[in-house]
């Protein structure tokens, strides 16, 4: 969106995933610049979940590779929890452990599994808590918030690990629409910081403004990649066009 | 009411007692249960294989047979085959012989109840397998099973009853044998039923308390 | 002297008479798991009630079960109550009454946690298609209950079926009595007995709580998702 | 707490024989007379089901045993044939409550006779003595009852013997189970050092097993064994007796003796415990 | 939208909801006519579900009054098993029986509560679903649908009824975007067809589509009633362009 780079950070070359017979994403490519925000869209069912959970290692991958800086994704030896912590992942549903407080949720990664300071940890949860509003819910369970509040909260809890990467699956798909414009207007702010962005949404006002680059995927293959205002004035694709129309009456 | 006081005043120490025995058995016997029970769910959760098989029988069995029966076994079966161990020891092993099985289904339920969600979204943030198990799925798993848990342990504190078949000196026991030598049968059981009542409202309470403290993990989100 | 042992079970009518003893256990632990039921999902849709006071009085209803051992029911209501009220019931009717009571009482808490489990908009979409009070119950939020409360009650039915030993107490022979008639009577002559007959009664208890368990579990399995 | 108790207290009556309450139920009781026996045409009878040799119920599911015996021949004497007599099987707890619930009209369940006992219930003349015996293995014997002292005794609940060490020996620890088979197991595995029992228990068991010896064969005074009705059944417990002393003159209990006792008891005991007429002598 | 009329179905005057102390609806006014297509919006919590609830007896008023067809819907004698059976209502929450199949589900109503002949029921039951492309659905569980199918069996099973009014409470808001589409392009069917409905969705351009008339609703009060182009080019409250903002990016 501003500050993408030519430094290519995440590199997808000729992905395949399959459960039991059925392929599910069939020779993906794609590669992300450092700075870059890439909005995936498609129709349901076509793969998008499962190809933000294979980069994050939730899934495996049956064929090609996956290149975080260089280094692959792909085998036996790699740490994947080191990897996680350079890509955080944020899920439709908020899924804060419901029973930590919102800063225990946000402080677990860091404290456990980066070994941080505690002090330093709970100043940078503070600062991100009060760029997203909610410095003051510090002490709640999730069960006392609404889904939009829990949604920044997951936002910040994957933001604490301080993350290269930021992938986001359908963040807003289970709030309702007041809440979604809180949650996507954090994610605007963090676009416009130059964070890397992998993000997943059906809304599609946010995408054309959020996006510096448009996937289009459809029945597990990438069936276009363009800019934004490209892609909503004029796709490329018959297929693209019949998803376009499905949100005008 | 026609009480014989005299009678109550005397049999009252006796009670004391059997009270005594009756919560150590209980306590030792809840105690161990969880701790089998912990251990059991472990294997059925992770799908532990080859130990999975053992515990399938060691729940079936123990559940589906009564305690008085596995008592019989523990205290006179044992000794044939060497093995002598006290009345106590027999009590105790054999509550939590059956306990441990009611424990395992409850933690297990726990444990399944932990959504697929909260795992991926505690791998996401770069926990390992231990860690993972130690924050997230322990916890929300207790916090789930604590009111059968509550329901398991007045069920074992009541099961005490079945222990004077080998010779343990309990609440039930004692009542009978007053009844049978004194024939004060009201009194017996009045003060049965009290002393129960002294044992069981506390603990209810207490178990009540303790659910509503860990009820956090209550409606996941 | 094995052999010996395990002649004590063929004896005589010794296998009939411990089939009889598990029939009048499995007929006082059956008839009573059934009408427990009934009464228990009575008395846990009563339970549900918002009024204080009926929360109240069924919470202490279940207490008493809960607190007093069943063997001071049992004593209580055959050699009391019936006195009382100056009628003669055979110690199997007043195992039932005991045992149903109880059950109803078990029941009920289980039923009422079913029902409270039960989504709220299940009972508004009833509502909404215009079903009457009954009408929901029966239609909509009983059958759901039931399936949600499957592995509690039948966790229940194993427990009941293994308390009815207490009720030789009042002079129902049930299956473990008659075992310990024949442990008592060969004593003497086969000392080994005791090992063959609870072995007999363990393999018998298991036999009839087993399916019950594997019932539970293929129901909770079939309904769940 | 309330409930608990207001539920028991409904029954007072019933466990507390007093004369109030008998008084108040005189509709029920009635019941044991001997009129109404024989208006029924059975007569009911509380008897141990797994008290061999006393009363039992052998492989065929019948009632047997030296009580049982006596037993058919009250039915007999009374309404005319052994069969009318109905057995009720009741547990050494439970042997008051079902007289004074007129469940039973008459105990013959080893009822010993104790004055306790004689304050709930009225005995009828004795058909039988009682004196205590103590085995011991041959390793370590018991000789006296003192020796117990600090050691562990073997009893069966509900019997004499764990009244007479409740009552006179305190300080002995008992080890109490509730069958026989159980007593004689926990001594043979040394879960305690001795059985104290009826001495013929202890005597015919010693016999069968070495390594086991009777170390103090009579033990304590003799108590007496007799039948017993619900307090007040003057008219029952004094057929009972007339019924007894008539039984005397054909020397019936020693005939149920043979019938029943002999076989393991064997003939020395027999005069030890028959009591014949309802008097001892 | 179509076959209006100016035959008054629903009357509602002056009605108030409080939940203890706190008031959720505030003098209330609204006439709906027959074969109007009446949508509601407005912010989250500003009582949109409350006054549908009330409409179909689920909640009781404090205050005013609720006319169908001239009669009152306030006081202790209102049958409202017999109203409910007139005003249906679909929610957001597919609300399927879960332990019966679909066409178990469907008749439930028409069968044990108006006592219909089966065979007629089933009759109709067919046609609604061949209507909504789920007759082969017919003897699945709840279960096996997706979000999209419940809510449309949803919308059977009320429409089975025979209602003369449809109550559509936010019915797409837990779906996917495309299950969306299925599900609204039904509720514009039956607009075509002259059916009384009130609507409460959060699918701005869908309203706009489908509705006689706009129903702006801001802290429990009525702020704004327009046609529908009016109320989207030019509303007349701030409030309610202040609603309409958060839409836009
Ligand atoms: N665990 C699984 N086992 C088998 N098939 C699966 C599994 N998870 C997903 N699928 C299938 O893989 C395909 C892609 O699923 P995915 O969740 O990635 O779609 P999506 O694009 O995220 O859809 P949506 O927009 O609905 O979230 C679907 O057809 C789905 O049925
Ligand atoms: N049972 C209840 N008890 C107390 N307050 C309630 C209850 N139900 C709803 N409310 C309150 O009433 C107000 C209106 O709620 P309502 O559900 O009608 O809003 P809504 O407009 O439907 O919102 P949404 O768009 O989120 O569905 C809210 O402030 C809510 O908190
Ligand atoms: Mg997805
Ligand atoms: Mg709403």
């Amino acid at each position: 969106m501003h500050k993408e780079t030519n430094e290519v950070l995440l590199e997808i070359k000729g992905v395949y995933k399959k459960y039991d017979d059925i392929t599910v994403l069939e020779d993906i490519h794609l590669s992300i610049n450092k700075g870059e925000v890439v909005v995936i869209l498609g129709p349901s069912g076509c793969g998008k979940s499962t190809f933000l959970r294979c980069l994050n290692g939730l899934e495996k991958i049956q064929g090609g590779d996956i290149r975080y800086r260089n280094k692959s994704l792909v085998g036996q030896d790699v740490n994947w929890q080191e990897v996680r912590q350079r890509i955080g992942m944020v899920f439709q549903n908020y899924e804060l452990f419901s029973h930590m407080t919102v800063i225990e949720n946000i402080m677990l990664g860091p404290v456990k599994v980066q070994k941080r300071d505690k002090n330093e940890v709970m100043e940078q949860a503070n600062q991100l808590l009060s760029r997203v509003g909610l410095l003051d819910r510090k002490d709640s369970y999730p069960r006392q918030l609404s889904g939009g509040q829990k949604q920044r909260i997951a936002i910040v809890r994957a933001l604490c690990m301080n993350p290269e990467i930021m992938l986001f699956d359908e963040v807003t798909a289970s709030l309702d629409p007041e809440m979604v414009r809180e949650v996507l207007d954090v994610i605007l702010g963090l676009a416009k910081q130059g964070m890397t962005m992998l993000i997943v949404t059906h809304e599609l006002s946010f995408a054309r403004a959020v996006a510096d680059k448009i996937v289009f995927i459809d029945k597990g293959r990438i069936c276009e990649i363009s800019k934004p205002d490209e892609f909503f004035t004029n796709p490329k694709t018959e297929r693209a066009q019949h998803f376009l129309n499905k949100f005008q009456y | 009411m026609n009480l014989n006081w005299q009678f109550i005043a005397e049999s009252l120490p006796l009670y004391r007692e059997a009270a005594w025995t009756t919560l150590k058995l209980a306590f030792w016997g809840i105690l161990i249960s969880l701790i089998i029970g912990f251990i059991c769910s472990i294997v059925l959760y992770f799908k532990v294989k080859g130990l999975k098989v053992v515990v399938h029988i060691y729940i079936e069995l123990s559940r589906n047979t009564p305690l008085l029966i596995q008592l019989f076994f523990l205290y006179f079966g044992l000794t044939k085959l060497g093995i002598t161990l006290s009345e106590t020891a027999c009590a105790i092993i054999g509550l939590s012989f059956l306990g441990g099985s009611y424990m395992a289904e409850t933690f297990r339920g726990g444990l399944e109840a932990v959504s697929k969600t909260q795992i991926e979204s505690g791998l996401s943030i770069g926990l390992s397998k231990s860690q993972l198990v130690r924050y997230v799925v322990f916890p929300q798993a207790f916090s789930v099973s604590v009111p059968s848990i509550g329901a398991n342990c007045i069920f074992l504190l009541k099961e005490t009853s079945i222990v004077g078949a080998i010779a343990v000196v309990d609440l039930m026991n004692v009542t009978k044998d007053l009844i049978g030598m004194y024939y004060q049968t009201l009194e017996s059981l009045l003060m049965l039923v009290v002393v129960y009542l002294i044992m069981i409202l506390p603990l209810s309470l207490l178990l009540t308390w303790l659910e509503r403290k860990v009820r956090y993990a209550e409606f996941g989100n | 002297m094995q052999n010996l042992g395990i002649s004590v079970l063929f004896k005589g009518k010794n296998i009939q008479r411990l089939l009889g003893g598990l029939l009048i256990t499995s007929k006082i632990a059956f008839i009573s798991i059934i009408i427990g039921s009934l009464l228990g999902i009575i008395f846990g849709v009563i339970w549900t009630s918002k009024s204080r006071w009926i929360r109240s009085i069924c919470r202490i209803y279940l207490e008493l079960f809960r607190i007093i051992p069943i063997l001071v029911w049992l004593f209580v209501i055959y050699f009391g109550v019936t006195t009382v009220i100056n009628i003669d019931l055979s110690g199997e009717f007043v195992s039932i009454v005991v045992f149903t009571l109880w059950g109803a009482a078990e029941m009920g808490d289980i039923v009422r946690g079913a029902l409270e489990s039960l989504p709220k908009h299940q009972i508004e979409s009833g509502k909404a298609i215009g079903l009457s009070f009954w009408g929901l119950y029966r239609y909509i939020l009983i059958p759901q209950a039931v399936r949600r409360m499957l592995p509690g009650a039948i966790n229940l039915a194993t427990r009941m079926v293994k308390t009815t030993s207490l009720v030789v107490l009042i002079g129902v022979i049930d299956v473990i009595k008659v075992g310990q008639q024949i442990i008592e009577h060969s004593r003497t002559e086969v000392p080994t007995a005791s090992f063959w007959v609870y072995g007999f009664l363990f393999i018998l208890y298991f036999i009839i709580c087993y399916p019950l368990s594997q019932l539970s579990k293929n129901l909770e399995n079939k309904w769940n998702v | 707490s309330n409930n608990v108790s207001s539920t028991t207290e409904t029954s007072t009556s019933e466990f507390d024989t007093s004369e109030k309450s008998t008084s108040e139920n005189r509709n029920s009781e009635i019941k044991g007379t001997l009129a109404e026996i024989t208006e029924r045409g059975k007569i009911r009878i509380g008897v141990f089901s797994d008290k061999y040799p006393f009363g039992y119920v052998d492989e065929n599911g019948e009632f047997q045993g030296f009580d049982v015996y006596i037993a058919r021949r009250f039915a007999k004497d009374l309404l005319g044939d052994e069969s009318k007599v109905e057995f009720v099987i009741v547990d050494a707890a439970s042997r008051v409550a079902f007289l004074e619930s007129n469940k039973v009209d008459i105990i013959m369940a080893n009822f010993t006779v104790t004055e306790e006992r004689k304050q709930k219930v009225d005995f009828a003349n004795p058909y039988m003595k009682v004196s205590l015996g103590i085995v011991s293995p041959e390793s370590a014997p018991i000789t006296s009852v003192e020796q117990l002292k600090g050691k562990k005794a073997i009893v069966a609940k509900g019997t004499t013997a764990e009244t007479f060490l409740t009552q006179n020996y305190p300080d002995i620890e008992q080890l109490k189970f509730e069958q026989y088979t159980e007593i004689f197991e926990a001594l043979k595995d040394g879960r305690g050092d001795a059985i104290v029992n009826d001495n013929t228990e202890v005597i015919a068991w010693a016999k069968k097993n070495p390594g086991f010896v009777v170390g103090v064969p009579s033990l304590g005074g003799q108590d007496t064994i007799a039948p017993a009705v619900k307090k007040g059944n003057k008219e029952l417990l004094d057929w009972i007796n007339k019924e007894l002393e008539a039984l005397g003159k054909e020397n019936f209990i020693h005939q149920a003796y043979d019938a029943t006792l002999a076989e393991i008891y064997g003939e020395d005991y027999k005069e030890q415990l028959v009591i014949e007429g309802g008097k001892l002598e």
